[in-house]
């Protein structure tokens, strides 16, 4: 008889189907704590940039088109403006519009998708009206964000307030998108009927359960749409309807200094240009790295 | 809140009538593929606290959307259904007739994956229909679920837990069949609650469901491919196939002289494959 | 939607059949001028919302109402809203957007003669970067730990990180200014190269057609740095799709199958490629779009004067017409290679198509 | 006969294998490493496989029997670790350490997944499929291909093979798909065919539909089987030689027609009666390893259960 014999030791947990693939958990490295820094340091000159810029970011403060020097560490533009300053000055307006305008767009998207994912299959005129929606929402996405900004933008009127308005409205669609997936997802999840089994009104049923469960990609989503707003108020401040000179903005900065790049003057182009690649790719490395420890 | 003055009266030992729910020539169809599909189609059937009824076919016969029919989670395209002689419609179309219903007839489903928001805990999860349904406040609903996690043989330690923390299908079954359970409904539908369980853990899980069903003299119907399983729960048998029924009657009857062709090869696959023994009650 | 109607001929019911089996793709052609009458519609409200009176601009602050209103009925702003969108989409549906408001020339003539030079560059750039993607990404699928895949990944993961009017900027400073590889970046061809008269309008091709070779060269040495910035620059984004669609489908059910059964190696990536780019052709359409959107920057930049140069003007100008004109043109462009992406989608995976449903037993 | 895997080197079993093994498997172990040190999946499996012999693993989810069935096969996941002292196919050793990228086939082996809906590729139709196979197996023409891949699918069944052919898996019902990914994976003349749960995605009758026809062609064709399924009373009928696996073990093993009389391991027995049956409708109570006497005491209940 064997009834003995030890049960074999039970290994610690499950394994997981070997199809289904198992990634390691990618340890956080030190371009994450970089790039971390470095949208710190972002947020802080936003903060205080015009405050410590050693000159004034709007006004002609030196000779034109001078390099570099211990008096304008970033030279001065073609006008004699200090490029540092302004540099440092105009993190705040672009910051400030992209940050804003990005919480602006992903609360809108998610409330728009959240209303189009629910009664896209109803009968009758809220389905009728949801679909149409979601279908604008797909047509939108096929015109280029430049263009539609370039209308919006001259709608609205070029002040800080009324960009953020602007490029809220442009970039909804996305995160509105977004979340619409994902809540035809949900939506047929059995969590959801036993929610109705337990008697709950049906708006309680979203809030308490849809809504939680489809706003992940949205709001993984947010650091890609703050780097397109930021993108999208320096190329429209580049063609020239965004915020208008002298006002210190990224954009309409490298517009200016691309004729003197043209003649090997690269400063006054360069420092608003790494400006802005240093914010949105410390951004998009921070969200690459969350996404992928959250999913592997 | 509207929700909180609108609590029935608390405690919920409540009326035990009998319940029941008639359906007669129930008919859903569904688009698939441009093509209309019949998933039900003419089908009687009256359940209630008083008799258990068990459903067998294949996949695709349709007994998965009849029982959600009769749940009042699927609107039948064609058909009457009433609730204790009332139009099912008119009940879930106020707040307190909704109420009523959930709190008699609760259906348990399949889906052992997604039956459960992976957002929040178990208990939250099992304590919500004793809150909504029973009127409970939130100590006594707590009360409630650790009794009847201990009815079922569940640690009320793991009700704490979110559903991707507690490993084994049979174990968030368990819960599944709580959460049902805790306002004690008088008919209790299950949806295939065993088919994706390990044979170990099946045996189990349907002892369970017979217990409740005796002690609280309450109705059953179970949706299942499998004969064997059904035959234990329920007195009375229905076979389906392509939306409609094929065969009914006792359930000795269905299994000792099966007359459909279906049914028959359902049993003798069962006659050949088990060994017949009785284990003594 | 189509009834089904008993038919005498068997000729006529075998037409229907194969009508209904194209109805994936027809609809979809169908309705592609409703939609864009839809954009036109919403444009044209847009640009009424614009603040601003152009007649007011034109007429001068001191005019007599007189005069402001002789100037209103010049532009066509007479009347009320409603008749001037009678005008609008009566014009539009015989393809004819109106004069500019500024200059008085038809806007249709001016788009045709800016938008050919656009196109050509978004659409060689286009190619070029589909190209590059797909090759980029193969490096990955075939062996994914290389130092390649890498470096591949790692290129993907820039996307969106710098915004192509600052590689345009960069390319100038190092491969004009410094480097002295390409012509300066203000023109088409070397100044006072005669260029063809216009057959197609598109130059580079007008430039072959016309067997005038030495514009050829001096246009494509133009070109040269705008696409390489254009590659450069969204590269990063179809390659994230695409990689992102990718590693899913090789490790799918479906090629561990393949496999088991037995098909050559070349075949399974066929296949992985083929369940992968739908998703990826789906945001073909938005990636056009971006690099419509790319293409007006960068023309500003480079100073090849196209679409981009006179939207700016027009919005500058308040330019009602022109700016209707041109958001339609844009719209109706991106549409088209929104319906083409989608139709190649449903190619490729016919599950896309509407009405199917890839699951149900 | 049946000998229950301990500690040290021993030789493999043999299952009663007609002619030589196919398939030597000695002292496999598969592990996932995990962020609290490597979890073992399969510890120390060793077993033979016969020419023609058709074998079932049987085991609860997460016994272990999918991952030794894939480690023999070669489609871990990339992070899995096998380790084998021997692990021999057709008289050739196998490294199965997983290589990153895509994997690659082992000749003359066959693999059959669970759900016949994700494994067949969704956007070729069955006929290009299967044509495909039929060419890289023997070299023939397009229209000789054609010809034999319409022999193939009559073989399992599906007569209509114009439309089968022309279909895509979407467009065929759930049996026809699991018929149609029998052919697929028979088509490359395999001599070792590893079907993994292949009936577990199906419902009772379909199940012994699927089960009689692998039993049936693999007999004809003379192709080895090794079925992975959860199901014991079906393997019980349908394969000559079963292996219980428990807790990423073998513990029992031998011939399925005496498995009930030969079973040793508690575990075993425990499961085979739990199985439901039709006099289970008499029953008060159905048996479960708490109630049944395997002549252990409830320690391996618990761990089983839970």
């Amino acid at each position: 008889m064997t009834s003995t014999l030890p049960p074999p030791a039970a290994p610690t947990d499950t394994p997981a189907p070997p199809t289904a693939a198992r990634r390691p958990r990618p340890r956080l490295g030190v371009g994450t704590w970089i790039a971390a820094a470095l949208l710190g340091l972002v947020l802080l000159v936003a903060v205080i940039g015009p405050l410590i810029a050693p000159h004034d970011p709007t006004g002609v403060v030196g000779l034109p088109s001078r390099p570099p020097s211990g008096e304008h560490w970033g030279g001065t533009d073609s006008t004699g403006m200090d490029v540092f300053s302004r540099t440092l000055a105009g993190t705040r307006i672009d910051v400030a519009i992209a940050v804003f305008s990005t919480l602006l767009a992903t609360a809108l998207g998610i409330v728009v998708g959240l209303a189009v994912g629910m009664n896209e299959s109803r009968r009758g005129p809220v389905g009728m009206a949801a679909r149409g929606l979601s279908r604008l929402l797909d047509l939108l996405q096929a015109i280029p964000v430049v263009i539609i900004g370039l209308v919006v933008v001259s709608f609205f009127g070029t002040s800080t307030v009324t960009m953020i308005l602007a490029i809220a409205v442009i970039l909804m669609p996305i995160q509105a998108r977004l979340t619409r997936t994902e809540v035809l997802r949900v939506r047929g999840d059995a969590y959801l009927d036993a929610a109705r089994q337990a008697g709950q009104h049906e708006l309680r049923v979203i809030v308490k359960h849809v809504l939680p469960n489809s706003v992940r990609p949205a709001l993984l989503n947010v650091s890609v749409i703050l780097g397109i707003s930021i993108v999208l108020t320096a190329a429209l401040g580049f063609l020239g309807v965004g915020l208008p000179p002298p006002t210190p903005e990224w954009g309409s900065m490298i517009a200016h200094g691309a004729g003197d790049a043209a003649v090997g003057k690269w400063w006054s182009a360069g420092f608003p240009a790494a400006a802005l690649c240093i914010t949105v790719a410390s951004a998009s490395v921070l969200t690459h790295r969350f996404t992928v420890n959250r999913v592997g | 809140m509207r929700l909180l003055r609108q609590r029935p009266a608390a405690d919920p030992v409540g009326d035990r009538g009998l319940v029941q729910i008639t359906g007669e020539s129930l008919e859903k169809t569904f688009v698939v593929n441009r093509a209309r599909h019949r998933a039900v189609a003419a089908v009687d059937v009256t359940i209630g606290s008083d008799r258990t009824i068990g459903v067998i076919g294949e996949s695709g016969s349709g007994k998965s959307t009849l029982a959600r029919m009769l749940s009042g989670l699927e609107q039948p395209d064609g058909g009457t259904l009433d609730y204790n002689g009332v139009p099912l419609g008119h009940h879930l179309a106020s707040q307190t007739g909704r109420r009523d219903f959930r709190r008699a007839v609760q259906l348990v489903s399949q889906d052992v994956s997604s039956s459960f928001d992976p957002l929040r805990t178990l208990r939250d999860a099992v304590r919500t229909p004793a809150m909504v349904l029973c009127g409970l406040e939130s100590a006594a609903a707590d009360q409630r679920v650790d009794e009847v996690l201990e009815t079922l043989q569940v640690s009320p330690a793991m009700a704490d837990r979110r559903p991707h923390e507690v490993s084994g299908g049979g174990q968030r079954q368990r819960f599944a069949i709580a959460r049902a359970l805790v306002v004690r409904p008088r008919v209790l539908l299950c949806d295939e609650v065993v088919s994706a369980l390990d044979v170990s853990v099946q045996g189990a899980v349907l002892n369970m469901l017979k217990d409740y069903v005796e002690q609280n003299r309450a109705g059953l119907f179970f949706v299942s491919h499998g004969i064997p399983a059904t035959a234990f729960l329920v007195d009375e048998l229905i076979v389906m196939q392509d939306g409609e029924i094929v065969e009914r009657g006792s359930t000795d009857e269905i299994v000792d002289r099966p007359q459909h062709e279906y049914t028959r090869f359902l049993v003798a696959a069962a006659r050949r494959s088990g060994r017949i023994e009785v284990v003594a009650s | 939607m189509t009834p089904a109607v008993p038919t005498a001929a068997p000729d006529a019911a075998s037409l229907l059949a194969a009508v209904r089996r194209q109805r994936w793709w027809a609809l979809r052609v169908l309705v592609l001028p409703i939609h864009i009458l839809v954009f036109a519609l919403i444009a044209f409200f847009l640009v009424r919302l614009i603040p601003g009176d152009p007649a007011r601009a034109i007429a001068g602050p001191d005019a007599t109402p007189e005069t402001y209103e002789a100037v209103r009925a010049q532009l066509g702003l007479d009347g009320s809203i409603w008749t001037q969108l009678g005008h609008y989409v009566s014009g539009l549906v015989r393809f004819d957007p109106g004069t500019s408001i500024t200059n008085g020339r038809p806007v249709f003539d001016e788009l045709m003669a800016r938008l050919p030079g656009t196109v050509e560059l978004a659409v060689v750039s286009f190619v070029i970067l589909v190209l590059a993607s797909l090759l980029l990404s193969l490096v990955v699928v075939l062996a994914p730990r290389s130092l390649d895949a890498r470096i591949v990944s790692g290129y993907s993961q820039a996307a969106g990180a710098v915004p192509d009017f600052v590689v345009g900027v960069i390319g100038i400073l190092l491969f004009y200014a410094t480097l002295q590889v390409v012509p300066a970046p203000n023109g088409r061809t070397r100044p006072g190269l005669q260029e063809p008269d216009p057959i197609t309008h598109f130059p580079l091709l007008d430039s072959v057609l016309a067997g005038r070779f030495a514009v050829t060269s001096s246009i494509l040495s133009h070109y040269l740095l705008p696409i390489v910035v254009l590659v450069v620059s969204l590269a990063p984004l179809l390659l994230k799709q695409l990689l992102g669609a990718l590693g899913p489908a090789a490790e799918d059910r479906a090629t561990l199958f393949r496999i088991a059964t037995g098909t050559p190696r070349r075949k399974v990536v066929v296949s992985i490629y083929r369940r992968a780019l739908p998703p990826t052709i789906a945001v073909f359409g938005t990636i056009f779009g971006t690099l419509l959107g790319g293409t007006v920057i960068i023309e500003q930049l480079f100073g090849l004067g196209g679409l981009g140069t006179y939207a700016v003007t027009a919005v500058a100008g308040l330019d009602f017409t022109a700016l209707q004109g041109t958001l339609v043109l844009v719209a109706a462009i991106s549409m088209i290679v929104f319906l083409l992406s989608d139709v190649t989608t449903m190619l490729l995976d016919p599950r896309r198509r509407p009405g199917v449903r890839g699951s149900g037993s | 006969m049946t000998e229950h895997p301990v500690p040290g080197p021993r030789p493999a079993q043999r299952l009663g294998t007609p002619t030589g093994p196919l398939l030597e498997v000695r002292g496999l172990t598969v592990g996932y490493p995990t962020p609290d040190g490597e979890s073992v999946a399969v510890r120390d499996a060793a077993l033979s496989i016969g020419v023609g012999e058709q074998v079932a693993f049987v085991g609860e989810s997460g016994s272990g029997k999918t991952s030794l069935a894939m480690a023999v096969a070669g489609f871990l996941g990339g992070s899995a670790r096998v380790t084998a002292e021997l692990l021999a196919f057709d008289g050739v050793p196998l490294d199965r350490n997983p290589h990153a990228g895509v994997p690659r086939r082992t000749p003359g082996m066959a693999v059959v997944f669970q759900d016949a809906m994700t494994s067949l590729d969704p956007v070729w139709s069955v006929g290009s499929q299967l044509t495909t196979v039929v060419r890289s197996a023997t070299r023939c023409s397009r229209r000789e291909a054609t010809e034999r891949a319409r022999e193939w699918l009559v073989r399992v069944g599906l007569t209509d093979t114009r439309r089968v052919l022309r279909s895509r898996p979407y467009e065929l019902s759930g049996g026809m798909r699991q018929r149609a990914m029998l052919a697929l994976a028979l088509a490359g003349t395999p001599k070792l065919l590893i079907a993994d749960e292949p009936t577990s995605a199906l419902d009772a009758s379909l199940s012994r539909t699927v089960m009689e026809l692998l039993r049936e062609l693999a007999t004809e064709t003379g192709t080895s089987l090794l079925i992975v399924s959860h199901d014991i009373r079906l393997c019980q009928e349908f394969s000559d030689a079963m292996v219980v696996m428990y807790h990423g073990a073998i513990v029992d093993a031998g011939p399925s027609a005496e498995l009930e009389r030969t079973a040793t391991h508690p575990y075993t027995r425990g499961l085979l009666r739990c199985v439901p049956d039709l006099g289970a409708r008499h029953a008060h109570r159905l048996p479960t390893l708490d109630t049944v006497d395997t002549g252990v005491g409830a320690e391996l209940v618990r761990t089983s259960v839970a």
